[in-house]
């Protein structure tokens, strides 16, 4: 179980495969993964940068325990859970979930869950650059169901 | 009797400061006391809080060497 | 969108990762992975190998089918299926499904349906061989929902 | 008249043969007549069946040259 925080671009499938040597193959079964990424589109305007905010600290601490709570909800065999932070371009990874359990709907469930509450609990923030170099923050998260 | 009291995100901005130092009064005060103090005002709507790193309400207890964080609606993943 | 069936053991990371690479970095926003290992444990007995059969020609055909029909019921950018055929080993990758969307639950909900239709649809039969030597095909599988 | 019929996994140890040729009747006839002709008897419970590679039931109708495959319920995944 592990969080991270990167403050420059990461390769979300390099670090599922080294995350995933933790696991006994014996008992691997089932990896969940969702990774989100930057899109240069967003609410019909051009979206040219992107930077998020944290709260160091406490952002970990809440990943941390959102990351227990699922792992105390479902049978999870291990869990990585990485963020992107600073300044972001598009095509970059903003947010990896994934998770491995003996079975896939544990592994699928507690992947959705995960990241549906780091999207509702964990601070983050996004501020936007338009093409015409106007900012704005994010308001509010997309609804996840 | 002090505490650290730090903003993020549009706030931080809205504000022109990410911390500041507080004095508490005697006897301390809540997270919704402290930003009345330091702002002659009422929260804005949907304002969140966190006391030492924690999710924190309106009236959660502050106390001496206590870090408090305002900042809007979370939007990451 | 691909199907691809492989007789030998595959990395299902490095797969992604390369079909990710026919998604425009501009539109890919949410990916939603799972991958499904070989365990050695199944009802309480040991399983020392694998041997999964499949129909040539129309276990191509169906996967094929039932990527298309979640094409048409999400908004998906991509979609990537892989399914090992004959003998496997413990932590050997049986199923890869991976599906890309500008939206996260789009990605989600399709990368689930088309684990559960493969699972009950496509042409593919297990056979176990336990820690005695004595074979056994599968009956069927766990439910996913 | 003839169709190449396929048995898969279980099916296809029990039967000891993965292929064979069948004549068919004049008119032809269906997935379930096929088996019937084949093999003495109804076909078992939870049989399931394609024609020309495509799923099909026991009243699908087989014809000249069609491919018509047998096999248990599938444990992909």
């Amino acid at each position: 179980m592990a969080v991270e925080i990167y403050h420059e671009d990461f390769d979300p499938w390099a670090l599922v495969a080294r995350a995933e040597q933790a696991i006994p193959a014996h008992a691997r079964g089932a990896a969940s993964v969702f990774v989100g990424r930057m899109r240069d589109f967003n609410e019909n305007e051009d979206v040219t940068g992107l930077f998020l905010e944290h709260y160091p600290g406490m952002t970990e601490r809440e990943l941390e325990r959102i990351v227990a709570e699922a792992g105390a909800r479902w049978p999870l065999l291990g869990c990585h859970v990485a963020h992107r932070v600073g300044d972001v371009r598009p095509g970059d990874a903003l947010v990896l979930v994934a998770t491995w359990s003996a079975h896939r709907v544990a592994a699928r469930d507690a992947c959705s869950d995960i990241l549906e509450r780091l999207k509702h609990e964990a601070p983050f923030w996004k501020r936007e650059t338009l093409t015409d170099g106007t900012r704005r923050w994010v308001e509010k998260n997309t609804p996840g169901f | 009797m002090t505490v650290r009291v730090h903003y993020f995100a549009r706030l931080r901005e809205e504000l022109g400061r990410s911390s500041e130092e507080a004095e508490l009064p005697a006897g301390g005060t809540t997270v919704g006391g402290l930003w009345q103090q330091l702002h002659q005002g009422t929260p804005p709507e949907r304002l969140m809080a966190a006391v030492n790193q924690e999710q924190a309400g309106l009236d959660t207890p502050v106390s001496d060497g206590d870090e408090v964080a305002y900042f809007p609606p979370v939007t990451g993943g």
